[in-house]
């Protein structure tokens, strides 16, 4: 049971914030993209704080899941319909797979029941604390001079930069991973002389 | 809200320091990285709200296709990273990465 | 060839015999003495044909000089550096020819006798080498023109009293003894060196004429303190207290080398010196005063020593010191001439004492001590003649040489207004007589008292010893009579006066000293001198007999014994000679040991110590860094993310500036 | 994208094919290691004349809207990395044929990093210089764990891979961050955009301090920089030792050419703000490098904390320049560089050719007597470390000599810096002594026999001891030739100060 | 005969540089008779040097110019001048002599050896020669290699400890020198426009040094820079202890190198590059070098008493006399740098002789334990009468070429400050009482049991060994009787050096300084307790036991 505590939790949090958006809705008469925005902030971070503190590395990776699709979600209300799309395609699609397939790989039978975390536990939370507000303070401090209301991003707008100005990048990209692809190949492969 | 950009962005900071202190915090190899995808993540949000607020709409798209790129690059390391990991596996038995400590000092 | 061309020569023939006698001398074998001898003999034919020249005025007259006569060779330039010139070069003038006299003769005699009293050492040829190598550093020095040449020499005799000191170097005591000698010269040498710097410093040139000539021109402090520092160089050679513990362990050498340099010629040096720069301490009449008073004190401290020593060449040695101290209270109080008189009379009766006494030591097989003598006077009747002579000689009896020279010391001194001076040379002349008959009476008269064998064996001395010692006895009879008469205008006195005059002119401002009257002060002084010795050897005679002639007495062991049991203190005391080898050894051996071993221990451990700590410190640091590095990843990023903040804090100060 | 443009970045796509040949190659003949080597030596001397031809028409060119620019510098540094890529797949063969390790990966792999650093250095915006930076460590991580049966090789790797991948994070971060602040990716516009800034009175905005940090940190951990060097020893340790030396030098210089770039280049308006940190950075890093290395028993491990000193120094080159542009900083920054990889490499070499039989450690125990085993190998072991020192007449020596000339000539507190230089000198001299001691006045502990090593490796090995005498003897040409580089740069961040504030196409 | 035709630096300098090349092909049997050969070589051409050289003249002589990295104008630029001269040829001289002296002690690496030997040679030479500060710093790290290595292979039990120490302290000075080299250079740079010509030329910048051109905090820096090379290499008190260190454990010829020449580039340096450099400088320092000089004259000596081993008494007389050379140059007066000059060659020829006889005797003995010595006069004559002629000779005994330097800086000193000049004379008798000990306890008395029970094995000296040292001997007598020859050849150098710093008269030794030094010696006392406390090991600069062979 203890190991649903979790989950539990996750859709009490996730009630909750519904629950606020809506209110904020009906009751303070704001507009969808701010409720929408609250719920998918608040998923997001809700189960990227899963990912790194839950024990069961197989929930982590499904939690890690939620939180890229919710970040998905901000895409679309930033106006980058496209990008979401990637991000579902390349991160859930792709990424993620990857790495559940490497958890079942390399999943001991008594991992779980290992401490999940480091010794420096504490030091490591005190330290992210301390990036998260510093990093605040300074976006909070900062006058970016950015346009008043965001653009959306066409498709068209996308390809053109994507296949005029950064075609040489797109090239690179296509490099890495062929070389990504080859190294991992070399090293995944079992040698027939090696460890098993 | 969902029009300024700070928002965006300390949502993105706090999805960066999240995914670190997962890196700084979890032992298990494949959790970290993970938590590298956290923080590259985190870092695309920033990278799109820029461009999404930015002077014009070459700038936003600019933004949204560099954040294309972070992915596949993220991609890359993720093959890398899993390789390593694998191989590792093989020799060690184990993805608790701070065991892995027989080079010190 | 006219002879001033030969000047050089007294110190080429020398040098020369050191060293084909060093390089070839061990093939010749019995037969080294040949060439050094002959270098000797040669260099004494030239000195006297020099001697003769220069004393009876056939010399040219020095120039800027009116009435010396003397030559001056300058031979070459030994270092020139550019403002700091020096030139090797000779002055033969009255003062050079009087020590040459002493030199060359004495230093003959020693060859020769040599040859007999050496001929079953192994070292024979060594000997000999060392012996011209003496002469010639000898010579250079009371030739040479230049103060910086005379430190050389001071240098070298230093080096060849060294040697022949050591010569015995298998014996420890030998070696010490050669070590002691040369280190306590060097004190004073120290000194010297220091004079000759200030002199070159004040004066930018180092000829000694011309220092002479110009030392007016200089204020009295800095004479001042250039006559001590000549005189500290002096004291060392001489063996002035409290420099002279050095001269009695110097006989561990072979007795030759103790008649000549411990006796006749090197330990004269500082006189000599003193007395050629005369000028310079006539300006520094307190500095002169010092010199009376260490020269006095020197004397009646060695003659107490001498009382009571009973190795017989120790008791030569306190009686040699005891003699230099009556030169230096000569040279202190102003009689220069009385000074170089006695150094010439002592040069020669002295040498002659030890010759005998080698002699003596030859026939009792090497045995030193008085304690196992005794009786010797029918077994060896010439040396004990001679040494009788000696013995009278330097016990100032007159008419024999030693009265003339010791009268004339105390007599100025006295006249001059030293009268403290004159008082404790007075008491030091009975004493004298008294220790030099106690080693008469121990030694031949009496009976023998060392094991029978030795008795029989008992021997005369071949001519090639005894015949030296014969040409040494007559010089110590007459030189005196020669000398030293008339009374009052003695010869040596108008040899010597162009030396002294310029110096006598500072000193008493040109008032010439009181006429003398036999039959006034001096004849009363004679009188007295004459006393006190007598009393002395009237003492003596009661105490250790006497068998001369009519005069007969036993000795009187038991008295003896008596009268030590009744001055305990002041016999321990003369015994151990006044502790001052006892203090020497305390303050240089062990404390100065125990500093120069702290030292050591200070350069170990903190000097060396901290170049150590800060190489081991280093690797230390080192060694804790490598902790940082734990080899797990998260400790790593840990720092990473640690140094982002820290990173980011600091620019966040530096944006803000 | 025009012929011209296809032109210019032909030296890259040379070398992108040439990685590609060697694996096709290897797919029709497998494990022909000679095969292998020779296209890829084949496809570098491709690259080399196309790098130089290319080198030595007009520059500065760009192409692909100045994503790509060539200019002296770039010339200078990929003719840099087209050799010490070649130098390491000719030291390769020795170590890895004996341990059943596939050459041909090797040498592709390691020719995909050459083109990521040969981006890096002809990099004109943000996202080719983070493309470059992927395209070089990435294929790193793979060499590291090369060995893959080898449980240091991967142990190493994965530190390197998790943290590299950390610190991309960071540096990534800090991009987006200029990226926001300027508006654009185009290196010469940001330099524009912040020399406005930093004109006007204001003082920084928090946002690019931050930037700045996470960049410095970034671009700090590539080079290996204290406190962000802890990757560093273990990834060396554990590496395959060919490899070792690589990662001691491409990825370090590739990061330098990337500090060029961004810091100099394009936050070159900035160097008062960063400055003080590279300063402080500089003297942490050599000084951390140089004590923790005196200590060290096992030769690769103690090379690695040498190689963290060796960047303090390069440091103190760039601090140099921050502090005196006119300077002859960069230039001593850059020739600091390529007698650093010479005299590194050889270094590497010998120790990789005593590993030849597998099983060999690399601790200091395995070089006792080598000078009396294999006098000619200890003699050039020798010759490398002197010139780590800076002994003259070496590479290593000139190279020290200009860097402290060019800190002295900033003065200040560049002259302070310039002493810490000499006294870590001094620290550095007493381990790499050691090593001689061992060689030559140790004795073998077993006689162990002389090892026989091929043509390919005494060629490489007389490659890098000639260049470590010669760059010290007559420095003249390369000195000049880094000159004109760091000119070109200097141009470049001029030009940069003029352009009016433009958006690509 | 016209010698300034050919370029004969070059030759002499790389001439031993070709033998090494030589050795190094030639088969290990042909070693000794190449190497031996080439310093002949450059031996008989470094005397045509002495031919040509013509003295009395002010400036260099035989130069040789030749661009080399003219981006910074640092040239290949060689000269000589009458004290380089002789110095050269001291070393040439003293090559030949060691690499003869080390045929039988040295049995293993004949090859290596003789090689690193040569190379020291060229270094050597070269230090002498440079008058381009950059080619000078170059060689004169060069000098370091081969001694690292010659003491590290073929030394003592203790090598690698004195050899790393040797290595890293001199390092430590020199690397800082070469941070002043630099720095001079760009301000002479500076001061000309930011033109770098003749920035590491030593005449350009001996002129320019002359007109005032370096500001006072530049000179005061680079200055304490080039006096800690220099005094670590002299080397002064309080840096000498790698000294003893190096001499105990060096091969016979490695120590007579070490002390005949080695020891003379750092007073070279001084003479020829820190005073007319930075002359306002050197004469701000002048009183704190001469108080060091001083107690390194005393210091030594008394240290210089108690030593238990031979080598480890001459090393510290070695430090003594070479406080006699700094002195001599630091009181700025003609008979001081003269003196200084002298005292250097006189303590080469001397000191080189002395190490070369311990060598004979340890290599007989195979120890150098004085107290177990005793009584060699009557077993091996020869030797000992060769050792007392040396013995006298470094005390200063009149004849022999040591006085004269010694006397000449007394003199100098004098006119400075007498009472400087009265602490140095002490050592007259200090050294006089540490030689004449170990004299004494070596070679007189009787035959110690230690050398009886080696029997036969303890023979006299050989023709090769005695061949050695006949000229040694020779020059000292020379040199004793006619220093002259050295004199006018340097009178040169003396001139040119003063004339920057005036002879400015009595030097005052502020009790500052005395103080000064005073409180730093209680503090590293202290420090020294401290250490004991706190770290009971002693330390080792070895970590891994490396010192323990």
């Amino acid at each position: 049971m203890r190991r649903l505590i979790p989950i539990v939790l996750g859709l009490a949090v996730l009630g909750l914030v519904t629950g606020i958006a809506a209110i904020m809705i009906i009751f303070l008469g704001q507009d969808w993209g701010d409720a929408l925005f609250w719920i998918f902030a608040s998923v997001m971070i809700g189960s990227a704080l899963l990912v790194v503190t839950m024990r069961d590395i197989i929930r982590c990776g499904l939690a890690m899941i939620v939180c890229f699709g919710s970040l998905a979600g901000i895409y679309v209300i930033i106006g980058a319909p496209l990008l979401a799309a990637a991000q579902v395609i390349v991160y859930i699609g792709a990424i993620s797979v990857l790495i559940l397939f490497a958890i079942m790989l390399t999943q001991t039978k008594d991992a779980p029941n290992r401490l999940v975390f480091q010794t420096q536990a504490v030091p490591a939370a005190i330290a992210s604390v301390v990036i998260a507000i510093v990093l605040a303070l300074a976006i909070g401090a900062t006058d970016w001079g950015e346009a008043a209301k965001r653009i959306r991003i066409t498709a068209s707008a996308m390809s053109d930069v994507l296949f005029n100005s950064f075609v040489l990048p797109f090239e690179i990209i296509s490099v890495l991973l062929l070389a990504a692809v080859v190294g991992g190949i070399y090293l995944a492969k079992r040698e027939p002389g090696g460890p098993s | 809200m969902s029009d300024s950009l700070d928002a965006y962005l300390i949502l993105a900071g706090l999805l960066f320091s999240i995914g670190s202190f997962g890196f700084l915090a979890r032992r298990n190899a494949i959790s970290m990285l993970m938590s590298i995808e956290l923080m590259l993540n985190g870092v695309n949000l920033a990278i799109v709200a820029f461009g999404a607020f930015g002077a014009s709409a070459a700038i936003a798209a600019q933004g949204s296709v560099i954040a294309l790129m972070v992915m596949a690059v993220a991609a890359g390391e993720a093959t890398v990273g899993l390789a390593i990991v694998i191989a590792i596996y093989r020799n060690k038995k184990t993805p608790l990465v701070d065991e892995y400590d027989s080079m010190k000092q | 060839m006219s002879l001033e061309n030969l000047i050089p020569w007294l110190v080429v023939l020398p040098m020369a015999g050191f060293l084909i006698t060093a390089l070839i001398g061990r093939r010749l074998g019995k037969q080294a003495h040949w060439i050094p001898v002959l270098a000797i003999f040669v260099v004494w034919v030239i000195a006297m044909g020099l001697v003769y020249q220069v004393l009876s005025g056939a010399a040219p007259l020095l120039p800027g000089s009116e009435d010396s006569h003397g030559y001056v060779v300058s031979w070459f330039t030994w270092i020139p550096a550019d403002r700091f010139v020096v030139d090797v070069g000779f002055v033969v003038d009255s003062l050079t020819a009087c020590l040459l006299i002493v030199v060359t003769t004495i230093g003959l005699l020693v060859h020769v006798y040599s040859v007999g009293y050496m001929s079953h050492d192994a070292g024979y040829w060594r000997f000999f080498a060392y012996l011209n190598l003496f002469m010639f550093s000898m010579l250079l020095l009371v030739l040479a023109s230049d103060f910086l040449v005379v430190f050389v020499a001071w240098e070298l005799v230093g080096l060849s009293s060294y040697l022949l000191i050591g010569f015995w170097y298998r014996k420890r005591s030998a070696a010490l003894a050669a070590k002691k000698a040369f280190i306590v010269n060097r004190v004073g040498d120290v000194g010297f060196a220091l004079g000759i710097m200030l002199i070159f410093v004040s004066l930018g040139t180092l000829d000694i004429r011309s220092v002479i000539e110009r030392i007016g021109e200089l204020d009295s402090t800095v004479i001042m303190a250039i006559s001590l520092l000549l005189f500290a160089g002096a004291m060392g050679k001489s063996a002035q207290f409290p420099l002279h513990v050095w001269l009695p362990d110097a006989m561990e050498g072979p007795t030759p080398v103790s008649a000549l340099i411990h006796a006749a010629t090197m330990v004269n040096a500082g006189v000599y010196l003193i007395a050629r720069t005369n000028p310079i301490f006539a300006h520094a009449q307190s500095a002169l005063v010092i010199v009376a008073a260490i020269g006095i004190f020197t004397a009646i401290l060695a003659a107490s020593i001498a009382m009571t020593q009973t190795d017989i060449k120790r008791v030569l040695a306190y009686s040699t010191l005891s003699q230099l101290g009556y030169m230096f209270a000569a040279l202190g109080v102003g009689a220069w001439t009385a000074a170089i008189f006695h150094l010439m009379t002592h040069g020669f009766f002295k040498g002659l004492l030890f010759l005998s006494s080698g002699s003596v030591i030859h026939a009792v097989h090497e045995e030193q001590d008085m304690r196992r003598m005794g009786g010797l006077a029918e077994k060896i009747p010439i040396t004990y003649v001679t040494m009788l002579i000696g013995s009278l000689a330097i016990a100032g009896i007159p008419p024999l040489a030693g009265f003339f020279s010791k009268d004339e010391i105390l007599g100025e001194s006295l006249k001059l207004g030293f009268a403290w001076v004159w008082l404790i040379g007075f008491i030091v002349a009975g004493l004298t007589a008294f220790y030099m008959f106690r080693l008469m009476g121990m030694t031949f008269w009496g009976v023998f008292r060392g094991p029978k064998e030795i008795w029989d064996k008992i021997h005369e001395s071949p001519p090639v010893m005894t015949i030296p010692l014969i040409l040494l006895a007559i010089p110590s009879v007459f030189l005196g009579l020669y000398l030293g008469l008339p009374l009052g205008a003695s010869r040596i006195t108008e040899w010597l006066a162009p030396v002294f005059e310029e110096g006598e002119r500072i000193l008493h401002g040109g008032a010439g000293e009181p006429a003398y009257n036999l039959f006034g002060i001096d004849g009363v002084l004679i009188l007295a001198s004459v006393t006190i010795v007598t009393v002395g050897l009237i003492l003596v005679w009661r105490l250790f007999g006497v068998q001369i002639g009519p005069i007969r007495m036993p000795s009187r062991p038991e008295q003896v014994r008596e009268l030590t049991a009744r001055a305990p203190f002041l016999y321990r005391a003369s015994l151990n000679k006044w502790w001052f080898d006892d203090l020497y050894h305390l303050l240089f051996m062990v404390i100065g040991g125990r500093i120069a071993a702290a030292i050591w221990w200070f350069d170990r451990e903190v000097i060396d110590g901290t170049v150590n700590a800060i190489g081991a410190g280093t690797i230390d640091a080192g060694r804790g860094l490598r902790q940082v590095q734990t080899g797990r990843v998260q400790n790593y990023a840990l720092g990473i993310a640690l140094g982002l903040i820290v990173m980011a804090g600091s620019y966040l100060l530096l944006a803000a500036r | 994208m025009s012929w011209q443009d296809f032109v210019t970045i032909s030296p890259l796509v040379a070398g992108i094919l040439a990685a590609a040949a060697i694996l096709i190659v290897d797919l029709i003949r497998p494990g022909r290691t000679a095969v292998a080597v020779a296209v890829a030596l084949i496809g570098l001397g491709i690259t080399a004349v196309l790098t130089i031809a290319v080198g030595s028409g007009p520059t500065p060119t760009t192409a692909f809207g100045g994503a790509y620019k060539v200019d002296a510098l770039t010339t200078f540094l990929d003719v840099l990395f087209i050799a010490v890529i070649a130098m390491t797949i000719v030291f390769g063969p020795d170590y890895l044929v004996p341990r059943g390790l596939p050459v041909a990966e090797f040498a592709a792999i390691l020719v995909f990093a050459m083109s990521g650093a040969m981006l890096i250095s002809a990099s004109g915006d943000l996202l080719m210089l983070f493309l470059g930076l992927e395209l070089m460590v990435l294929p790193g991580y793979l060499l590291a764990a090369f060995h893959k049966s080898d449980a240091y090789s991967t142990e190493g790797a994965i530190k390197y891979f998790l943290l590299g991948s950390f610190s991309s994070a960071i540096f990534l971060f800090g991009l987006a961050f200029v990226w926001g602040i300027t508006g654009s990716i185009q290196l010469g516009v940001i330099a524009s955009d912040l020399a406005a800034i930093v004109a006007g009175t204001a003082p920084l905005s928090p946002g690019l301090a931050m930037g700045l940090a996470f960049l410095t940190t970034g671009v700090a951990f590539k080079i290996a920089a204290v406190p962000f060097h802890y990757w560093t020893p273990d990834a060396y340790q554990g590496s395959p030792t060919p490899i070792t030396g690589y990662l001691s030098v491409l990825p370090k210089v590739g990061a330098f050419a990337l500090i060029l770039r961004l810091f100099v280049e394009g936050l070159g308006p900035l160097a008062d703000w960063w400055m003080p940190v590279v300063i402080v950075l500089a003297t942490l890093t050599m000084t951390l490098g140089n004590l923790v290395a005196l200590t060290q028993d096992n030769v690769k491990r103690m090379l690695g904390y040498s190689s963290i000193a060796h960047t303090g120094y390069m440091l103190v080159g760039l601090a140099a320049w921050a502090s005196n542009p006119a300077g002859d900083g960069i230039a001593a920054l850059l020739f600091y560089g390529v007698a650093y990889a010479f005299m590194n490499l050889g270094a590497f070499a010998v120790i990789a050719a005593l590993q030849k039989r597998a099983g060999v450690t690399s601790s200091l125990a395995t070089f006792a007597g080598l000078g009396r085993r294999e006098p000619l190998m200890g003699i050039l072991m020798t010759l490398f470390l002197l010139s780590l020192i800076g002994i003259p007449p070496t590479a290593g020596f000139f190279a020290k000599a200009n860097i402290i000339l060019a800190a002295v000539q900033a003065g200040g507190p560049l002259t302070i810096l310039a002493v810490i230089v000499v006294l870590n000198a001094a620290i550095a001299a007493f381990y790499y002594l050691r090593v001689i001691v061992y060689m030559f006045m140790r004795d073998s502990p077993s006689d162990t026999p002389a090892l026989r090593h091929g043509a390919l490796l005494w060629s490489g090995l007389a490659a890098a001891s000639v260049l470590t005498i010669l760059l010290g003897l007559f420095p003249t040409g390369l000195l000049d030739a880094a000159s004109v580089a760091a000119h070109a740069l200097d141009a470049a961040g001029t030009a940069a100060q003029t352009i009016i504030p433009a958006l690509p196409n | 005969m016209d010698v300034s035709a050919i370029p004969i630096l070059t030759i002499v300098t790389f001439l031993p540089l070709l033998g090494a090349l030589a050795v190094a092909v030639a088969p290990t049997s042909a070693a000794r008779p190449i190497a031996l050969g080439f310093a002949l070589a450059t031996w008989v051409v470094s005397l045509l040097l002495l031919v040509g050289y013509l003295p009395g003249r002010i400036g260099f002589q035989f130069v040789e110019t030749q661009d080399w990295i003219s981006v910074f104008g640092i040239q290949y630029k060689l000269g000589a001048d009458g004290l380089s001269v002789a110095l050269v040829v001291l070393t040439t001289t003293m090559s030949w002599i060691s690499i003869l002296a080390s045929f039988k002690p040295i049995q293993t690496r004949i090859k290596e050896y003789m090689i690193s030997f040569l190379i020291l040679e060229v270094g050597l030479i070269g230090v002498f020669r440079a008058l381009d500060t950059f080619l000078f710093y170059i060689f004169w790290e060069i000098v370091l290699v081969p001694m690292y290595l010659i003491i590290g292979i073929w030394g003592g039990a203790n090598r690698i400890y004195a050899t790393i120490k040797f290595v890293l302290y001199t390092l430590v000075g020199s690397l800082l020198m070469l941070v002043a080299i630099l720095a001079t250079a760009y301000a002479y740079a500076a001061g000309h426009g930011n033109v770098w010509t003749g920035a590491f030329d030593f005449e350009a910048l001996r002129a320019y040094a002359g007109t005032g051109g370096f500001a006072d905090g530049l000179q005061l820096l680079a200055f304490v820079a080039f006096f800690l090379a220099f005094a670590i290499k002299v080397p002064m008190f309080p840096f000498h202890t790698w000294l003893p260190d190096a001499h105990t454990e060096a091969p016979t010829a490695g120590s007579v190198m070490l002390a005949a020449i080695m020891l003379k580039l750092g007073a070279y340096g001084f003479i020829r590059f820190a005073v007319p450099l930075y002359p306002s400088a050197a004469e701000t320092f002048a009183p704190a070098i001469i108080v060091l000089s001083l107690i390194a004259i005393i210091y030594g000596a008394i240290v210089a008493l108690v030593q238990p081993d031979l080598t480890r008494l001459v090393a510290y007389s070695s430090v003594s006399h070479m406080g006699f050379v700094t002195l001599g140059i630091f009181v700025f007066t003609e008979q001081g740098v003269q003196g200084a000059i002298l005292q250097m060659i006189n303590h080469g020829l001397i000191t080189g002789a002395l190490f070369l006889l311990v060598g004979v005797i340890y290599e007989r003995t195979h120890d150098r334990t004085i107290a177990k010595m005793g009584g060699l006069a009557a077993r091996t004559p020869v030797w000992a009468a060769v050792f007392g002629f040396f013995v006298f000779a470094s005390a200063g005994l009149p004849g022999l070429s040591g006085f004269v330097g010694e006397f000449l800086v007394l003199v100098g000193t004098f006119v400075a400050n007498p009472y400087a000049a009265a602490v140095a004379a002490f050592v007259m008798i200090l050294a006089a009482g540490y030689l004449l000990y170990m004299y004494g306890r070596i070679v007189l008395g009787e035959v110690s049991d230690f050398l009886a029970a080696l029997g036969d094995h303890l023979t006299d000296m050989n023709p090769v060994e005695i061949l050695t040292l006949v000229p040694l001997g020779t020059l000292v007598v020379i040199f004793g009787l006619q220093p002259g020859l050295i004199l006018n050849l340097i009178s040169g150098t003396v001139t040119e050096t003063l004339t920057v710093v005036g002879p400015s008269a009595p030097i005052a030794i502020p009790t500052t300084v005395v103080v000064g030094l005073l409180l730093i010696v209680l503090v590293l006392v202290l420090a020294r307790i401290g250490w004991v406390l706190l770290r009971p090991r002693p330390a080792a600069l070895e970590p891994e036991g490396g010192a323990a062979h």
